[in-house]
Protein backbone atom coordinates (compact mmCIF):
# COMPACT_ATOMS: atom_id res chain seq x y z
CA UNK A 1 0.00 0.00 0.00
CA UNK A 2 2.69 2.50 -1.41
CA UNK A 3 0.24 5.34 -1.42
CA UNK A 4 -2.30 4.83 1.03
CA UNK A 5 -1.57 5.26 4.85
CA UNK A 6 -3.71 4.63 7.78
CA UNK A 7 -0.90 6.55 10.34
CA UNK A 8 0.23 9.76 10.45
CA UNK A 9 1.73 11.47 7.27
CA UNK A 10 4.92 13.38 6.89
CA UNK A 11 4.74 15.18 3.70
CA UNK A 12 9.28 15.73 4.24
CA UNK A 13 9.66 12.62 4.79
CA UNK A 14 7.83 11.95 1.58
CA UNK A 15 9.41 14.69 -0.15
CA UNK A 16 13.21 13.26 1.05
CA UNK A 17 13.19 10.35 -1.29
CA UNK A 18 12.49 12.53 -3.96
CA UNK A 19 15.46 14.55 -4.10
CA UNK A 20 18.28 14.41 -5.82
CA UNK A 21 21.67 16.48 -7.26
CA UNK A 22 20.10 17.17 -10.95
CA UNK A 23 16.80 18.46 -9.22
CA UNK A 24 16.42 21.69 -8.37
CA UNK A 25 12.83 22.60 -8.04
CA UNK A 26 10.06 20.85 -4.88
CA UNK A 27 6.46 21.58 -4.45
CA UNK A 28 4.66 19.78 -2.24
CA UNK A 29 1.19 19.94 -1.75
CA UNK A 30 -0.72 19.11 1.72
CA UNK A 31 -4.14 18.79 2.10
CA UNK A 32 -5.18 18.87 5.86
CA UNK A 33 -8.05 18.79 7.82
CA UNK A 34 -10.09 21.87 8.12
CA UNK A 35 -12.39 22.97 11.58
CA UNK A 36 -15.81 23.84 8.46
CA UNK A 37 -17.61 22.73 5.73
CA UNK A 38 -20.73 23.64 4.02
CA UNK A 39 -21.24 26.30 7.19
CA UNK A 40 -20.99 23.86 9.84
CA UNK A 41 -18.14 23.35 12.58
CA UNK A 42 -16.42 20.11 11.91
CA UNK A 43 -14.60 18.13 15.16
CA UNK A 44 -12.90 15.35 12.94
CA UNK A 45 -13.79 12.95 9.86
CA UNK A 46 -12.98 9.38 8.79
CA UNK A 47 -11.26 8.30 5.38
CA UNK A 48 -13.15 4.77 3.93
CA UNK A 49 -11.79 3.48 0.46
CA UNK A 50 -11.76 0.37 -1.61
CA UNK A 51 -8.62 0.15 -0.55
CA UNK A 52 -7.27 -2.13 -4.27
CA UNK A 53 -8.71 0.37 -6.30
CA UNK A 54 -7.49 3.27 -4.58
CA UNK A 55 -3.90 2.08 -4.52
CA UNK A 56 -3.93 1.21 -8.45
CA UNK A 57 -5.45 4.45 -8.85
CA UNK A 58 -3.23 6.18 -7.14
CA UNK A 59 -0.23 4.30 -8.73
CA UNK A 60 -1.70 5.00 -12.28
CA UNK A 61 -1.77 8.84 -11.77
CA UNK A 62 1.30 9.13 -10.55
CA UNK A 63 2.83 7.13 -13.73
CA UNK A 64 0.70 9.32 -15.70
CA UNK A 65 2.38 12.87 -14.00
CA UNK A 66 6.14 10.88 -14.86
CA UNK A 67 5.01 10.13 -18.17
CA UNK A 68 4.18 13.81 -19.49
CA UNK A 69 6.50 15.87 -16.98
CA UNK A 70 10.57 15.18 -16.28
CA UNK A 71 9.24 14.94 -12.63
CA UNK A 72 9.40 12.31 -10.11
CA UNK A 73 6.09 11.98 -7.94
CA UNK A 74 5.43 11.11 -4.41
CA UNK A 75 1.70 10.87 -3.25
CA UNK A 76 0.06 9.26 0.15
CA UNK A 77 -3.61 9.31 1.12
CA UNK A 78 -4.24 9.19 4.62
CA UNK A 79 -7.35 6.65 5.17
CA UNK A 80 -9.55 6.04 9.00
CA UNK A 81 -10.13 8.61 11.85
CA UNK A 82 -8.36 12.26 11.53
CA UNK A 83 -8.29 15.03 13.82
CA UNK A 84 -8.71 18.66 12.79
CA UNK A 85 -5.30 19.67 11.20
CA UNK A 86 -4.40 16.15 10.27
CA UNK A 87 -2.89 15.81 6.56
CA UNK A 88 -5.54 14.00 4.97
CA UNK A 89 -2.89 13.89 1.39
CA UNK A 90 0.26 15.24 0.30
CA UNK A 91 1.88 15.07 -3.12
CA UNK A 92 5.72 16.05 -3.56
CA UNK A 93 6.79 16.56 -6.95
CA UNK A 94 10.95 17.28 -7.44
CA UNK A 95 12.06 18.24 -11.12
CA UNK A 96 15.40 19.75 -12.45
CA UNK A 97 12.66 22.87 -12.86
CA UNK A 98 9.76 24.52 -11.05
CA UNK A 99 7.10 24.15 -14.50
CA UNK A 100 7.38 20.68 -14.10
CA UNK A 101 7.10 20.66 -10.37
CA UNK A 102 3.98 22.64 -9.92
CA UNK A 103 1.72 21.11 -13.06
CA UNK A 104 2.77 17.44 -12.04
CA UNK A 105 1.64 18.19 -8.76
CA UNK A 106 -1.42 19.98 -9.53
CA UNK A 107 -2.19 17.23 -12.14
CA UNK A 108 -1.89 14.70 -9.55
CA UNK A 109 -4.56 16.12 -6.90
CA UNK A 110 -6.63 17.18 -9.40
CA UNK A 111 -6.59 13.53 -10.47
CA UNK A 112 -6.57 12.09 -6.88
CA UNK A 113 -10.23 14.57 -6.31
CA UNK A 114 -12.01 12.95 -9.45
CA UNK A 115 -10.13 9.19 -9.87
CA UNK A 116 -9.49 7.73 -6.22
CA UNK A 117 -12.29 5.72 -4.31
CA UNK A 118 -11.98 7.43 -1.47
CA UNK A 119 -14.68 8.58 1.61
CA UNK A 120 -15.46 11.12 3.84
CA UNK A 121 -17.37 10.91 7.13
CA UNK A 122 -17.66 13.68 8.70
CA UNK A 123 -18.36 14.79 12.39
CA UNK A 124 -19.69 17.65 13.81
CA UNK A 125 -20.10 19.64 17.12
CA UNK A 126 -23.49 18.52 17.65
CA UNK A 127 -22.23 15.23 17.52
CA UNK A 128 -24.22 14.20 13.59
CA UNK A 129 -22.23 12.56 11.24
CA UNK A 130 -22.24 12.92 7.49
CA UNK A 131 -20.66 11.54 4.05
CA UNK A 132 -18.89 14.00 2.25
CA UNK A 133 -20.87 14.48 -1.44
CA UNK A 134 -18.99 17.05 -3.23
CA UNK A 135 -22.03 16.47 -6.30
CA UNK A 136 -24.95 18.02 -4.03
CA UNK A 137 -25.08 21.48 -3.23
CA UNK A 138 -24.87 21.41 0.68
CA UNK A 139 -21.77 19.46 -0.13
CA UNK A 140 -23.27 16.50 2.51
CA UNK A 141 -25.44 13.73 2.99
CA UNK A 142 -26.70 12.63 5.93
CA UNK A 143 -25.42 8.80 7.46
CA UNK A 144 -28.30 6.10 7.31
CA UNK A 145 -28.50 6.31 10.55
CA UNK A 146 -29.38 9.78 10.34
CA UNK A 147 -31.79 9.21 7.71
CA UNK A 148 -33.64 6.48 9.10
CA UNK B 1 -34.66 -35.44 -21.32
CA UNK B 2 -32.23 -32.37 -20.86
CA UNK B 3 -33.74 -28.83 -20.10
CA UNK B 4 -31.51 -26.55 -21.26
CA UNK B 5 -31.43 -23.57 -19.16
CA UNK B 6 -30.20 -19.78 -19.49
CA UNK B 7 -26.32 -19.67 -19.80
CA UNK B 8 -25.54 -17.28 -16.13
CA UNK B 9 -22.21 -15.83 -14.62
CA UNK B 10 -21.65 -15.24 -10.98
CA UNK B 11 -20.11 -11.51 -10.19
CA UNK B 12 -19.28 -10.20 -6.57
CA UNK B 13 -20.37 -6.92 -5.91
CA UNK B 14 -18.81 -4.40 -3.39
CA UNK B 15 -20.88 -1.54 -1.89
CA UNK B 16 -19.09 1.37 -0.23
CA UNK B 17 -19.68 4.08 2.45
CA UNK B 18 -23.39 5.21 1.70
CA UNK B 19 -24.18 2.95 -0.77
CA UNK B 20 -23.14 0.21 1.84
CA UNK B 21 -25.21 1.93 4.69
CA UNK B 22 -28.22 1.63 1.89
CA UNK B 23 -28.51 -1.50 1.03
CA UNK B 24 -27.27 -2.96 4.94
CA UNK B 25 -24.13 -4.73 3.37
CA UNK B 26 -20.48 -4.17 1.90
CA UNK B 27 -20.41 -7.46 0.09
CA UNK B 28 -22.51 -9.61 -1.48
CA UNK B 29 -22.38 -12.43 -4.81
CA UNK B 30 -25.45 -11.86 -7.95
CA UNK B 31 -26.09 -14.53 -10.46
CA UNK B 32 -26.66 -12.68 -13.69
CA UNK B 33 -28.32 -14.15 -16.93
CA UNK B 34 -26.05 -13.35 -19.82
CA UNK B 35 -25.33 -11.19 -21.74
CA UNK B 36 -25.14 -9.36 -18.33
CA UNK B 37 -23.13 -5.23 -18.22
CA UNK B 38 -22.69 -3.38 -14.91
CA UNK B 39 -25.98 -1.66 -15.40
CA UNK B 40 -27.86 -5.42 -14.82
CA UNK B 41 -25.62 -5.23 -11.39
CA UNK B 42 -27.34 -1.68 -10.77
CA UNK B 43 -31.06 -2.86 -11.92
CA UNK B 44 -30.30 -5.44 -9.34
CA UNK B 45 -29.12 -3.48 -6.68
CA UNK B 46 -32.17 -1.10 -7.03
CA UNK B 47 -34.46 -3.96 -6.85
CA UNK B 48 -33.91 -4.58 -3.28
CA UNK B 49 -34.88 -3.17 0.04
CA UNK B 50 -33.95 0.63 0.08
CA UNK B 51 -32.46 0.20 -3.37
CA UNK B 52 -34.24 2.89 -5.01
CA UNK B 53 -32.08 5.09 -2.62
CA UNK B 54 -29.19 4.27 -5.25
CA UNK B 55 -28.79 6.76 -8.03
CA UNK B 56 -29.60 5.28 -11.51
CA UNK B 57 -26.22 5.50 -13.06
CA UNK B 58 -23.79 5.59 -10.19
CA UNK B 59 -20.23 5.17 -10.63
CA UNK B 60 -18.56 1.75 -10.66
CA UNK B 61 -15.95 0.09 -11.35
CA UNK B 62 -15.18 -3.64 -12.96
CA UNK B 63 -12.08 -5.30 -11.42
CA UNK B 64 -10.07 -2.11 -9.97
CA UNK B 65 -11.12 0.40 -12.77
CA UNK B 66 -13.68 2.57 -13.59
CA UNK B 67 -16.06 0.97 -15.89
CA UNK B 68 -19.20 2.21 -17.85
CA UNK B 69 -23.35 1.21 -17.55
CA UNK B 70 -22.60 -0.71 -20.72
CA UNK B 71 -18.92 -2.78 -19.97
CA UNK B 72 -19.94 -6.72 -20.46
CA UNK B 73 -19.06 -8.37 -17.39
CA UNK B 74 -17.52 -12.25 -17.10
CA UNK B 75 -18.20 -14.76 -14.32
CA UNK B 76 -15.96 -13.79 -11.42
CA UNK B 77 -15.54 -10.35 -12.04
CA UNK B 78 -15.69 -7.48 -9.13
CA UNK B 79 -18.13 -4.75 -9.71
CA UNK B 80 -17.64 -2.14 -7.29
CA UNK B 81 -20.33 0.41 -7.02
CA UNK B 82 -19.17 3.51 -6.03
CA UNK B 83 -20.56 6.92 -4.24
CA UNK B 84 -19.40 10.11 -5.13
CA UNK B 85 -15.65 10.17 -4.58
CA UNK B 86 -14.77 12.40 -1.69
CA UNK B 87 -10.76 11.91 -1.22
CA UNK B 88 -7.52 14.59 -1.42
CA UNK C 1 15.82 40.28 7.90
CA UNK C 2 12.44 38.31 7.39
CA UNK C 3 13.10 36.69 4.00
CA UNK C 4 16.44 36.60 4.06
CA UNK C 5 18.89 33.78 5.75
CA UNK C 6 22.45 33.63 5.92
CA UNK C 7 21.53 30.09 7.45
CA UNK C 8 20.31 26.89 5.96
CA UNK C 9 16.50 27.61 5.39
CA UNK C 10 13.83 24.90 7.07
CA UNK C 11 10.94 25.13 4.84
CA UNK C 12 8.69 23.60 7.37
CA UNK C 13 9.24 25.86 10.04
CA UNK C 14 8.81 28.22 7.46
CA UNK C 15 5.67 26.40 6.65
CA UNK C 16 4.30 25.69 9.94
CA UNK C 17 3.79 29.37 11.24
CA UNK C 18 0.92 29.64 8.49
CA UNK C 19 -0.69 26.60 9.30
CA UNK C 20 -4.73 27.17 11.05
CA UNK C 21 -7.68 24.79 11.47
CA UNK C 22 -9.37 26.80 8.80
CA UNK C 23 -6.51 26.52 6.38
CA UNK C 24 -7.12 23.21 4.09
CA UNK C 25 -4.31 23.42 1.87
CA UNK C 26 -0.52 24.25 1.85
CA UNK C 27 1.54 24.11 -1.34
CA UNK C 28 5.06 24.57 -1.02
CA UNK C 29 7.88 25.69 -3.42
CA UNK C 30 11.63 24.43 -2.50
CA UNK C 31 14.72 25.76 -4.99
CA UNK C 32 17.28 23.68 -4.42
CA UNK C 33 20.87 23.86 -5.86
CA UNK C 34 21.51 21.57 -8.78
CA UNK C 35 24.67 20.25 -9.54
CA UNK C 36 24.53 20.72 -13.24
CA UNK C 37 24.14 24.21 -15.26
CA UNK C 38 24.31 25.16 -18.73
CA UNK C 39 26.27 21.74 -19.45
CA UNK C 40 28.95 22.37 -16.60
CA UNK C 41 28.68 20.42 -12.96
CA UNK C 42 28.31 22.69 -10.11
CA UNK C 43 30.61 22.00 -7.29
CA UNK C 44 28.92 24.74 -4.88
CA UNK C 45 27.76 29.14 -5.43
CA UNK C 46 27.39 31.95 -3.88
CA UNK C 47 24.70 34.01 -3.18
CA UNK C 48 25.03 37.99 -2.68
CA UNK C 49 22.08 40.80 -2.76
CA UNK C 50 21.55 44.42 -2.54
CA UNK C 51 19.80 43.09 1.06
CA UNK C 52 18.00 46.37 1.91
CA UNK C 53 16.13 46.10 -1.31
CA UNK C 54 15.91 42.34 -1.65
CA UNK C 55 14.55 42.39 1.78
CA UNK C 56 11.66 45.22 0.64
CA UNK C 57 11.33 43.46 -2.68
CA UNK C 58 10.16 40.18 -0.34
CA UNK C 59 7.96 42.01 1.59
CA UNK C 60 6.27 43.61 -1.13
CA UNK C 61 5.92 40.24 -3.18
CA UNK C 62 4.09 38.37 -0.29
CA UNK C 63 1.97 41.15 0.52
CA UNK C 64 0.92 41.29 -3.10
CA UNK C 65 0.17 37.60 -3.03
CA UNK C 66 -1.44 38.04 0.21
CA UNK C 67 -4.43 40.90 -1.35
CA UNK C 68 -4.71 39.13 -4.67
CA UNK C 69 -5.90 35.41 -3.25
CA UNK C 70 -7.11 34.56 0.18
CA UNK C 71 -3.97 32.73 1.14
CA UNK C 72 -1.11 33.46 3.96
CA UNK C 73 2.47 33.24 2.63
CA UNK C 74 5.81 32.52 3.73
CA UNK C 75 8.94 33.25 1.69
CA UNK C 76 13.02 32.80 2.68
CA UNK C 77 15.94 33.10 0.25
CA UNK C 78 18.98 32.07 1.37
CA UNK C 79 22.27 34.18 1.12
CA UNK C 80 26.10 33.33 1.20
CA UNK C 81 27.77 30.00 0.55
CA UNK C 82 25.69 27.00 -0.66
CA UNK C 83 26.69 23.69 -1.39
CA UNK C 84 24.73 21.11 -3.79
CA UNK C 85 21.46 20.03 -2.27
CA UNK C 86 21.09 23.33 -0.52
CA UNK C 87 17.99 25.05 -0.03
CA UNK C 88 18.29 28.02 -1.80
CA UNK C 89 14.50 29.43 -1.74
CA UNK C 90 11.23 28.25 -0.28
CA UNK C 91 7.63 29.81 -0.60
CA UNK C 92 5.20 28.18 1.39
CA UNK C 93 1.22 29.48 0.68
CA UNK C 94 -1.15 28.19 3.12
CA UNK C 95 -5.30 28.71 2.04
CA UNK C 96 -8.77 27.12 2.84
CA UNK C 97 -8.77 25.67 -0.99
CA UNK C 98 -5.73 24.55 -3.07
CA UNK C 99 -6.55 26.86 -6.12
CA UNK C 100 -5.93 29.53 -3.86
CA UNK C 101 -2.68 28.31 -2.50
CA UNK C 102 -0.99 27.02 -5.63
CA UNK C 103 -1.77 30.22 -7.73
CA UNK C 104 -0.19 32.39 -4.52
CA UNK C 105 2.89 30.15 -4.02
CA UNK C 106 3.71 29.95 -8.13
CA UNK C 107 3.17 33.60 -8.01
CA UNK C 108 5.83 34.56 -5.32
CA UNK C 109 8.28 32.45 -6.83
CA UNK C 110 7.80 33.84 -10.23
CA UNK C 111 8.15 37.40 -9.03
CA UNK C 112 11.61 36.57 -6.89
CA UNK C 113 12.88 35.79 -9.88
CA UNK C 114 12.07 38.87 -11.62
CA UNK C 115 12.54 41.40 -8.83
CA UNK C 116 14.50 39.89 -5.91
CA UNK C 117 18.11 41.68 -6.80
CA UNK C 118 20.28 38.85 -6.16
CA UNK C 119 23.36 37.04 -7.56
CA UNK C 120 24.41 33.86 -8.07
CA UNK C 121 28.12 33.02 -8.42
CA UNK C 122 28.71 29.28 -9.14
CA UNK C 123 31.73 27.32 -8.69
CA UNK C 124 32.65 24.30 -11.34
CA UNK C 125 34.54 21.22 -10.85
CA UNK C 126 37.41 22.70 -12.79
CA UNK C 127 37.75 25.18 -10.06
CA UNK C 128 36.42 28.05 -12.31
CA UNK C 129 33.41 30.22 -11.20
CA UNK C 130 31.02 32.39 -12.68
CA UNK C 131 28.03 34.94 -12.53
CA UNK C 132 24.77 33.43 -13.81
CA UNK C 133 23.20 35.65 -15.91
CA UNK C 134 19.38 34.66 -17.42
CA UNK C 135 19.67 37.33 -19.99
CA UNK C 136 22.88 35.30 -21.99
CA UNK C 137 22.83 32.59 -23.91
CA UNK C 138 24.88 30.77 -21.67
CA UNK C 139 23.50 31.31 -18.64
CA UNK C 140 26.65 32.58 -17.16
CA UNK C 141 29.35 35.43 -17.72
CA UNK C 142 32.78 34.74 -16.64
CA UNK C 143 34.17 36.44 -13.37
CA UNK C 144 36.44 39.51 -13.59
CA UNK C 145 39.24 37.57 -12.84
CA UNK C 146 38.52 34.79 -15.50
CA UNK C 147 38.32 38.24 -17.83
CA UNK C 148 41.16 39.66 -17.11
CA UNK D 1 32.86 89.92 -7.88
CA UNK D 2 30.98 86.11 -7.71
CA UNK D 3 30.84 83.43 -9.80
CA UNK D 4 27.58 80.84 -10.66
CA UNK D 5 28.16 77.69 -10.41
CA UNK D 6 25.20 75.24 -12.14
CA UNK D 7 23.41 73.56 -9.19
CA UNK D 8 24.78 70.27 -8.55
CA UNK D 9 23.43 66.73 -6.42
CA UNK D 10 25.50 64.22 -4.61
CA UNK D 11 24.39 60.87 -4.34
CA UNK D 12 25.54 57.52 -3.78
CA UNK D 13 26.15 55.03 -6.10
CA UNK D 14 25.99 50.90 -4.98
CA UNK D 15 27.63 48.14 -7.70
CA UNK D 16 26.68 44.50 -6.81
CA UNK D 17 28.38 41.59 -8.70
CA UNK D 18 29.59 41.72 -11.82
CA UNK D 19 29.11 45.56 -11.94
CA UNK D 20 31.22 45.81 -8.58
CA UNK D 21 34.15 43.83 -10.25
CA UNK D 22 34.12 45.75 -13.12
CA UNK D 23 33.99 48.63 -11.74
CA UNK D 24 36.29 48.04 -9.06
CA UNK D 25 33.94 48.82 -6.28
CA UNK D 26 30.81 48.48 -4.90
CA UNK D 27 29.48 52.01 -3.46
CA UNK D 28 31.04 55.72 -4.75
CA UNK D 29 29.23 59.36 -4.37
CA UNK D 30 28.86 61.50 -7.37
CA UNK D 31 28.29 65.00 -8.11
CA UNK D 32 25.87 65.40 -10.84
CA UNK D 33 24.47 68.81 -12.35
CA UNK D 34 20.87 69.45 -12.70
CA UNK D 35 18.63 68.15 -13.82
CA UNK D 36 19.79 64.65 -12.71
CA UNK D 37 19.07 61.53 -13.75
CA UNK D 38 19.52 57.38 -13.22
CA UNK D 39 20.49 57.92 -16.88
CA UNK D 40 23.30 60.52 -15.85
CA UNK D 41 24.29 58.10 -13.20
CA UNK D 42 25.03 55.54 -16.05
CA UNK D 43 26.41 57.74 -18.15
CA UNK D 44 29.19 58.49 -15.50
CA UNK D 45 30.41 54.96 -14.46
CA UNK D 46 30.25 54.34 -17.97
CA UNK D 47 33.19 56.64 -18.64
CA UNK D 48 35.27 55.24 -15.63
CA UNK D 49 37.83 52.88 -16.29
CA UNK D 50 36.47 49.71 -18.00
CA UNK D 51 32.80 51.42 -17.45
CA UNK D 52 32.37 50.57 -20.78
CA UNK D 53 31.68 46.99 -19.89
CA UNK D 54 28.40 47.74 -18.38
CA UNK D 55 25.53 48.04 -20.24
CA UNK D 56 24.01 50.78 -22.07
CA UNK D 57 20.78 50.68 -19.81
CA UNK D 58 21.49 48.11 -16.81
CA UNK D 59 18.51 47.89 -14.31
CA UNK D 60 18.87 50.46 -11.37
CA UNK D 61 16.84 51.01 -8.25
CA UNK D 62 16.87 54.52 -6.85
CA UNK D 63 15.98 54.36 -2.90
CA UNK D 64 15.35 50.27 -2.61
CA UNK D 65 12.64 50.18 -5.99
CA UNK D 66 13.13 49.98 -9.49
CA UNK D 67 13.45 52.88 -11.91
CA UNK D 68 13.43 53.66 -15.21
CA UNK D 69 16.97 55.77 -17.08
CA UNK D 70 14.64 58.96 -16.57
CA UNK D 71 13.94 58.69 -12.89
CA UNK D 72 14.82 62.56 -11.70
CA UNK D 73 17.48 62.21 -8.98
CA UNK D 74 17.62 64.29 -6.07
CA UNK D 75 20.45 64.96 -3.48
CA UNK D 76 21.12 61.76 -1.08
CA UNK D 77 19.31 59.73 -3.46
CA UNK D 78 21.01 55.97 -3.40
CA UNK D 79 21.47 54.59 -6.95
CA UNK D 80 21.83 50.65 -7.05
CA UNK D 81 22.78 49.33 -10.30
CA UNK D 82 21.96 45.76 -10.71
CA UNK D 83 23.06 43.03 -12.76
CA UNK D 84 20.65 40.67 -14.48
CA UNK D 85 19.21 39.39 -11.49
CA UNK D 86 19.24 35.79 -10.88
CA UNK D 87 18.06 34.43 -7.36
CA UNK D 88 15.12 31.80 -6.29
Amino acid sequence: MAHLSHSAIDAATLGSGLQSAERGASVTFVGLVRDHHGGRRVTGLAYSAYEPMAEEECARIVAEAEARWPASVGLTHRLGSLEIGDVAVAVVATAAHREAAFEACRYVIEAVKVRVPVWKRERYEDGSEAWVDPTTAGGTVPTAASAE
Amino acid sequence: MTVSSPPTIRVRVLLFARYAEILGTDALELILAEPATVASVVAALRSRRNGHLLPPHPLCAVNLRQASAATRLGSHDEIAVLPPLAGG
